[in-house]
């Protein structure tokens, strides 16, 4: 199907998302959508799915101009779309989670949807159960099952918003794989991401936004350093390594195993010293959050020992690890990192002051005032955090961090921030290293990764590497081992450890 | 900000007049005189010293209630289970003066006992759906309900059975006891107690303090209103529920002995006289703000008090006060949800 | 300090009862507003009713006298309030009378009548001011009425076992104290004797079963629900269910149960129109009237004779619903049949004849002996009865 | 005790839950939409006086019913404008419009104080109900027993089996989803609060117009029914049959009380009468307790195996709620 947008324009409050974008893509394409984190992909994207209505502009179809009015008018239409965190029913049986949304009698024909499942997934080698639930699926499988549905529901418009976040590197190029016989088959696909390995090697084309606007367009050969540009206005000059100097020792696993929910870690050792920057990478999933969250104390460990600053912390609640200069950032700011409602002094205060039972509002303001200043947040000491820009809300958790502070914990320290602030971020925890706190950090960017870290621990399927120095580390070899390959290397040495 | 508020204070008057029309609406169709109703009740609240001194004692009670809840309330729980608390506060007051009574003790002294006794049992029972809350994950709405039957039932157990007077158990409740053991009044025949009404407001008092000028009120806010970032932020969270709890459950307690010691004199059956439930629309329509508490309780008291008139002059049923309380909370309710919808603010 | 204001406060009570002691009430005058405190809705077609239609009696019997009236007197339904001080709003419309018309106002009548010397107080059930009863207080003001229900009971055993032909009784009893099994007990001593003595019947085929709901009326949750009790009645075997409780599951189940066919019947309590419903299944209602009762006591109070005292008012057995004279009666439900309906006044008359049935010899539930062979029951013995008698079952104390 | 008496104990069990399965079910179908309505307790005592009103009024028992489901649904109207449109806490809301239905029919129903009307009668279903224990037992019942049975298996089917039912249970579980499905989440919110609503309203009537026939006011016996009506909806984990069951324990454990009373004097009548209520709390923990942390924190120093095998017990036992109950669905 051929689409067209005609000058979108989409208006949030004071924020334009979309300021006049005109795209056309032709079916058999599939078209790349490559943009900064609030460039306006999504909105764009939102607005030919149905989400939302533009404030300005048209959408033709086929050449023919078409209102869509909801995401279910637009998959009448022949547009679905797949979105990040796949919109469907953890705890429904698959089937069910097929079914529902499809019109039909009022007892729908289970059996015959679970075969025109199978029938469907059979074609693209996907391998999924309909009588499973759906919450024991990867994030992966469940991006199929997305796939199979809306191309049941006959969709010949597919738009995937940021598809290979979350899955492993099989599994991406099984999708990637998938994709292009779509497209084969004449779909439409629209791709977007911001990651420009995956569209310069999937996407007949790509359209690059920046600030709510079309900021250009490409065909390949793509030549990177020009979508870079595209996308950032600018070359982007990224900060220098620090090589760390190791101090004492700060955090030791001994043989540690945990349970998650559906995958076990098992006896992992090794050691953190003051002064070092560790990067988790992996697949969402793989491990890795399991493993930060019980370096807190957070998630119980069922073997092996925790070691903060030479004492044995197995089974120690949050607390006592807070206590021992531990101190845990999570990756969701608002929903567990900032108590909304409260203001920005009030968690100063929360997260320092013991003296006495009265809280001394005078001084409160003023150490909330100096910190703020620190931190070059924008906001007031009586705004509530909520009021807070994501990256002021970010700068706000790390102005929140005690003074000493052995071992710093941190979940996607720079998600959705702009250049700025990451390297503002990364500066200020650099300046905890040197003051001695060692950093284990997750990130699912892995420049970020290479950039930041000293060594690099990878997880897949709660397998984890050894710590790989990170200075001879390439984009390549990391992307490799988070998708599973390459691990053979390591045997020897876990078997010596 | 001062827009803010003027926008607010007209929407809750329009709630007011509403629910002042709506009231007045089913007082129409039960062919009840609208305007005497009203006098009556106003009449019936403060027409004379006695009965502004009844409102007094009604709001006692149901003031603690209110000031318990708050606490609760700010650490997010809807502690429904609050009317048992009352109930069992009631009970430890009446087993601690039964114990007494017959002793050497100073009936100051008795007296004394028996109000902690009281807190203690509200703090007991109320640690109790606590604990479910915060170990067992029960809802504390749930949880509460379930033992709101249980105390109501225990009570009545006691009533009849183990605590019943030898003459004739009855609905009248335990033997009263002795009038060394009450709480001294204003005047003897008066039931206002000047101690009991001091220990309100103190108590309201106190929660203002608490949850405005304090670390432990500024982190009960966090756990109420994040609790997994309070957490992280160092706050211990399961400790401050139970405590929210345990200071709830002392201030049901305490509006139980209250009732035992200062107004009834004895266990009755339906000891607890709803000021739980009472209560917690009083939090609702003082918007959970403890400086309302006091005046929005007297205020309800007032109702409850006044609306004896209703049947005493116009034969009207009075249950036309709750009608009117349920209704007022009712549209203060809508009106936020009218103004957050206009200044596009979701709820908190 | 607060002891020695203990201290006052007891002395003051002390010399108040001394002052009073003797003393007759001033005469109330010519005109006298009534105020009558009712524990459950003034229309509940029972107990509370039946104190407001005998207040409207009075007023239209004695000149000048009006009434104000305050019901729903308990703290579940009036939240904070005490029944004390409701009758005190009472006062402020006038009244110089206060009834309190249930047993369980007895604390709060008592605690009113010694803050309001002047005023007369009524407190109808209770035995405050019965001399020779457990609880005796002096409170020159306060006259305790009630009437010998336990004679209204006797006639709805007769009845009940004249119409049952399973000879199985059952009594839906509300709360376990003394009031109630000496009711509880006049029905079935009535029963028996109407099975040994009309029907000549063996005492021990005779089954009476008392099943306590554990309050005068259904709080779910927490006391059991009476239409289930007695519907549990119906259904295994006991064919009258003879109510005690406040509310009329008795009947309105019975009629259920007939709509399927069964022979059932029920026999109400309280009000002297519950004889009205369901005639179909209904024997007839043993009833309070406490009219004539209040007229009086009114009158003495507007006339200067007022007297403390406790009295217990049989029914005039020239006339048992005698609106005028009696203070309990009896009336006959639709479904007594012409045969057990002569018997009845025949029983009526026996007892009208010194027919006493509270006499010995009588056991109590557990077997000691209650009273001796000829010795008939005082007046306390009745009032203050500890168990359930021999031969009936169910629970005689509450655990 | 005969079995046969047992059996007639039992049906009577049956037609004393039908207005608490009425309640529950109502309750289920609102909460699987994501909406939780705490009015029931005064929303059972209006539709009771409302539906005996209107009886009495029209002398037509079909008429009472009609208005019961109709208040019913109009206070469920009320609720899912406060908390859908407005955004208002779906507890606060409903809990004070439980209290003021409460007073509402206190004080709109003294004029038909102790009135008596019109009865349901029991309709023998022929044939079946000579079928030797069954037909004791469930065929001579009245007519809305008889739809409570057909409403459990109705509803269960509904939910779990039909296409509607599926998107009911998607909009209380994921929304955002539901929506993007087609769903119309705000709408089918409004439909199935006051579906939920009306059918829960019927339990009024079957009250006033059957069970505890007629309206007493506060001493109607009802107060409070309405509570234990949210309590056997959270025992019955939003399934009907699980529903069904805590009812019915309900009213079996109410018979037993009494038919035990004087087998057991030792107990107090009032323990078998509260016994749902601790019953249900413990069922609460049961269901729960997986997810609390010191269950985690303890089972991480059991051995594997035998932690695995708690686990899963755990895991089994777990029922959630849907997870979009009590919050209100915006898109994006």
């Amino acid at each position: 199907m051929n689409v067209e947008l005609r000058s979108i324009r989409k208006t949030f409050g004071t924020i334009q998302a979309n300021a006049g974008i005109s795209l056309s893509v032709p079916s058999s394409c599939i078209q790349g959508i490559l943009g900064e984190n609030g460039a306006g992909k999504s909105t764009l994207m939102k607005i030919l799915s149905g989400f939302f209505h533009p404030d300005e502009g048209e959408i033709l179809l086929e050449g023919e101009r078409t209102i869509i009015t909801s995401p279910a008018d637009a998959i009448r239409l022949g547009i679905g779309m797949l979105h990040q965190d796949p919109l469907d029913f953890p705890p429904f049986r698959i089937i069910d989670d097929f079914i529902l949304g499809r019109k039909g009698g009022l007892f729908p024909d289970r059996r015959r949807a679970g075969k025109e499942l199978k029938a469907l997934a059979a074609q693209f080698g996907f391998d999924l159960d309909p009588d499973a639930w759906v919450d024991t699926l990867t994030v992966g499988e469940r991006q199929q099952l997305e796939i199979l549905r809306l191309l049941w529901l006959g969709a010949q418009v597919l738009i995937l918003d940021e598809p290979t976040t979350g899955i492993s590197q099989p599994q991406k190029e099984k999708l990637f794989a998938t994709l292009k016989s779509l497209a084969g088959q004449g779909m439409t696909i629209i791709f977007v991401s911001h990651k420009l390995e995956d569209v310069e090697f999937l996407c007949d084309r790509v359209a690059v936004l920046r600030q709510g606007q079309l900021a250009g367009t490409a065909a390949p050969p793509y030549q990177t350093s020009a979508l870079v540009r595209m996308m950032f206005g600018k070359d982007v000059a990224l900060g220098a390594r620090t090589a760390a100097q190791p101090g004492r020792s700060i955090l030791s696993l001994e043989a540690v195993g945990i349970d998650g929910a559906r995958l076990q870690i098992r006896d992992v050792s090794f050691r953190v010293c003051a002064g070092e920057v560790i990067g988790l990478a992996g697949m969402e999933g793989s491990g890795q959050s399991l493993l930060l969250s019980s370096c807190a104390g957070l998630t119980r460990t069922v073997a092996g020992h925790v070691g903060i600053t030479d004492c044995d912390m197995t089974g120690h609640s949050y607390h006592a690890f807070m206590r021992k200069g531990v101190a845990y950032l999570p990756a969701a700011r608002l929903e567990q990192g900032l108590v909304p409602g409260l203001s920005l002094a009030e968690h100063f205060v929360l997260s320092e002051g013991r003296g006495g039972p009265f809280i001394d509002r005078r001084a409160a303001a003023a150490a909330a005032r100096e910190r703020i200043d620190t931190y070059n947040i924008k906001g007031a000491p009586s705004h509530p955090v909520e009021a807070l820009s994501g990256g002021n809300q970010q700068r706000m958790l790390l102005a929140l961090l005690k003074k000493e502070l052995s071992l710093i914990l941190l979940e996607h320290p720079t998600r959705g921030l702009d250049i700025e602030s990451t390297l503002y971020i990364w500066g200020k925890l650099k300046e905890r290293c040197a003051q001695g706190a060692a950093i284990l950090f997750i990130s699912a960017d892995l420049d970020e990764v290479l950039q930041y870290s000293d060594r690099v621990l990878v997880f897949f399927a709660g397998r984890m590497s050894p710590a790989l120095p990170a200075e001879g580390l390439s984009v390549e070899r990391l992307g490799e081992l988070i998708g599973g390959k390459g691990w053979g290397a390591f045997a020897r040495e876990t078997a010596r450890a | 900000m001062r827009e803010g508020s003027l926008s607010r204070a007209a929407l809750r008057a329009a709630a007011i007049v509403l629910a002042l029309l709506l009231a007045t609406l089913v007082m129409l169709a039960a062919h009840a005189p609208p305007l005497a109703a009203y006098a009556n009740i106003v009449l019936g609240a403060v027409g004379s010293w006695d009965v502004a001194a009844n409102v007094l004692v009604a709001w006692v009670p149901l003031l603690l209630a209110t000031a318990g809840l708050l606490i609760t309330f700010t650490a997010g729980l809807w502690n429904i289970g609050i009317e048992g608390q009352i109930t069992l506060g009631a009970v430890f007051t009446t087993w601690m003066l039964r114990g007494l009574q017959a002793s050497s003790v100073p009936p100051a002294l008795i007296l004394a006992c028996a109000v902690v006794a009281g807190m203690v049992g509200g703090a007991l029972w109320a640690m109790l759906a606590g604990a479910l809350k915060t170990f067992g994950g029960v809802n504390e709405i749930f949880g509460g309900l379930g033992l709101n039957f249980v105390a109501s039932a225990l009570n009545l157990w006691l009533i009849f059975g183990p605590w019943k007077r030898p003459g004739v158990a009855s609905m009248s409740g335990t033997v009263p006891f002795p009038p060394a053991l009450w709480m001294v009044t204003v005047t003897p025949q008066s039931r206002l107690s000047i101690s009991a009404l001091v220990i309100a407001l103190l108590g309201i008092g106190l929660v203002y303090g608490m949850l405005r000028g304090t670390h432990f009120g500024l982190r009960l806010k966090a756990v109420g209103r994040n609790e997994k970032a309070a957490y992280l932020l160092g706050v211990p969270t399961w400790q401050h529920m139970m405590f929210s709890f345990a200071l709830c459950g002392i201030f049901a307690g305490l509006a139980g002995a209250i009732q035992v010691t200062s107004v009834y004199h004895r266990l009755i059956p339906s000891i607890s006289s709803g000021y739980g439930y009472l209560g917690l629309m009083v939090a609702m329509l003082a918007n959970f703000n403890a400086a309302l508490a006091a005046p929005v309780a007297l205020f309800f008291a007032a109702l409850n008090v006044g609306s004896i008139q209703l049947p005493i002059v116009l034969r009207q049923d009075s249950s036309l006060a709750g009608v009117l309380q349920g209704t007022l909370v009712l549209f203060v309710l809508l009106a936020q949800g009218v103004r957050q919808k206009l200044t596009g603010k979701g709820a908190t | 300090m607060k002891s020695f204001r203990t201290l006052i406060l007891i002395l003051a009570v002390v010399l108040a009862a001394t002052a009073a002691w003797g003393q007759t009430m001033p005469a109330a005058g010519s005109s006298l507003t009534i105020g009558l405190v009712m524990v459950g809705p003034y229309n509940d077609q029972g107990w509370s009713q039946a104190n407001y239609d005998a207040v409207q009696y009075v007023t239209n019997k004695v000149a000048g006298t009006r009434m104000v009236y305050i019901d729903k007197a308990n703290s579940a339904d009036r939240p904070g309030t005490t029944v004390s001080q409701l009758a005190e709003s009472l006062m402020t419309q006038g009244a110089k009378l206060i009834i309190f018309s249930s047993d369980d106002m007895a604390d709060e009548a008592v605690k009113f009548a010694m803050a309001h010397k002047d005023i007369f107080v009524i407190m109808s059930s209770g035995s405050q001011v019965w001399k020779d009863g457990k609880t005796y207080q002096d409170l020159p003001n306060m006259i305790n009425v009630m009437g010998r229900m336990e004679f209204g009971k006797m006639i709805a055993g007769v009845a009940a076992a004249m119409t049952t032909q399973t000879g199985q009784i059952g009594y839906l009893g509300p709360l376990i104290n003394d009031e109630t099994r000496r009711l509880a007990s006049s029905v079935y001593l009535g029963a028996r004797y109407a099975w040994t003595n009309y029907l000549k019947k063996d005492p021990a085929k005779l089954k009476f079963k008392v099943t306590w709901i554990g309050f005068w009326f259904n709080i779910p949750g927490v006391t059991s629900d009476p239409s289930q009790v007695a519907d549990d009645f119906f259904n295994s075997g006991y064919d009258v269910v003879v109510s005690g409780i406040d509310t009329t599951e008795a009947v309105t189940e019975a009629v259920k149960y007939a709509g399927q066919g069964k022979k059932v019947w029920a026999v109400a309590y309280d009000y002297y129109k519950a004889s009205e419903m369901a005639p179909n299944v209904n024997l007839g209602v043993p009833y309070f009237n406490w009219g004539p009762a209040y007229v009086n006591v009114v009158k003495s109070a507007m006339g200067g004779s007022w007297k403390s005292h406790f009295e217990w008012n049989a029914p005039d057995w020239k006339n048992i619903n005698g609106a005028d004279t009696t203070a309990v009666g009896f009336n006959k439900g639709g479904a007594l049949s012409a045969t057990a309906s002569s018997t009845v006044d025949k029983f009526i008359k026996e007892l009208a004849g010194g027919l006493n049935l509270w006499k010995g010899p009588l056991s109590l539930q557990d077997g000691t002996s209650y009273l001796a062979s000829g010795k008939a029951a005082t007046d306390q013995q009745v009032w203050y009865l500890p168990q359930l008698l021999q031969g009936m079952e169910g629970l005689s104390v509450q655990k | 005790m005969s079995l046969d008496v047992i059996l007639v104990g039992l049906a009577g069990v049956l037609t004393s839950a039908a207005p608490l399965l009425f309640g529950a079910i109502g309750e289920t179908i609102s909460e699987r939409a994501g909406v939780t309505n705490l009015s029931m307790n005064g929303k059972i005592l209006l539709c009771a006086m409302g539906g005996f009103a209107a009886t009495l009024a029209t002398g037509s028992i079909v008429l009472g019913f009609l208005a019961g489901a109709f208040i019913g649904g109009l206070v469920a109207l009320v609720l899912a404008f406060a908390s859908i449109t407005l955004r208002q806490s779906q507890v606060a809301v409903g809990f004070v419009l439980t209290l003021l239905c409460r007073d509402l029919s206190y004080f709109l129903g003294n004029p038909i104080m102790g009135a008596t009307g019109p009865r349901l009668s029991t309709l023998r279903i022929p044939l079946l109900a000579d079928i030797p224990g069954l037909g004791v037992l469930l065929f001579r019942q009245d007519i809305m027993t008889y739809l409570s049975f057909l409403l459990i298996v109705g509803v269960w089917i509904f939910i779990f089996r039909t296409r509607p039912g599926l998107l009911l249970r998607g909009i209380g579980e994921r929304p955002s989803a539901a929506y993007v499905r087609g769903a119309n989440v705000n709408r089918l919110r409004y439909l199935y609060t006051i579906v939920g609503g009306a059918i829960a309203g019927l339990a009024g009537p079957i009250y006033s117009l059957s069970v505890k026939a007629g309206w007493k006011g506060t001493i109607s016996g009802l107060d409070g029914m309405g509570w234990i009506v949210l309590a056997i909806t959270i025992f019955g984990g939003w399934n009907p049959f699980r529903a069904a069951f805590g009812a019915y324990l309900f009213s079996f454990l109410q018979w037993l009380g009494l038919v035990l009373q004087p087998a057991l004097p030792g107990i107090p009548s009032q323990v078998l009468q509260v016994a749902p209520f601790p019953l249900m709390i413990l069922t609460l923990l049961f269901v729960n307790i997986g997810n609390a942390e010191w269950v985690e924190r303890s089972l991480a120093r059991l051995p594997e195996r035998g932690r695995k095998r708690v686990v899963k017990i755990l895991r089994a036992l777990n029922v959630k709620p849907p997870s979009a109950l009590g919050t209100p669905f915006e898109k994006e």
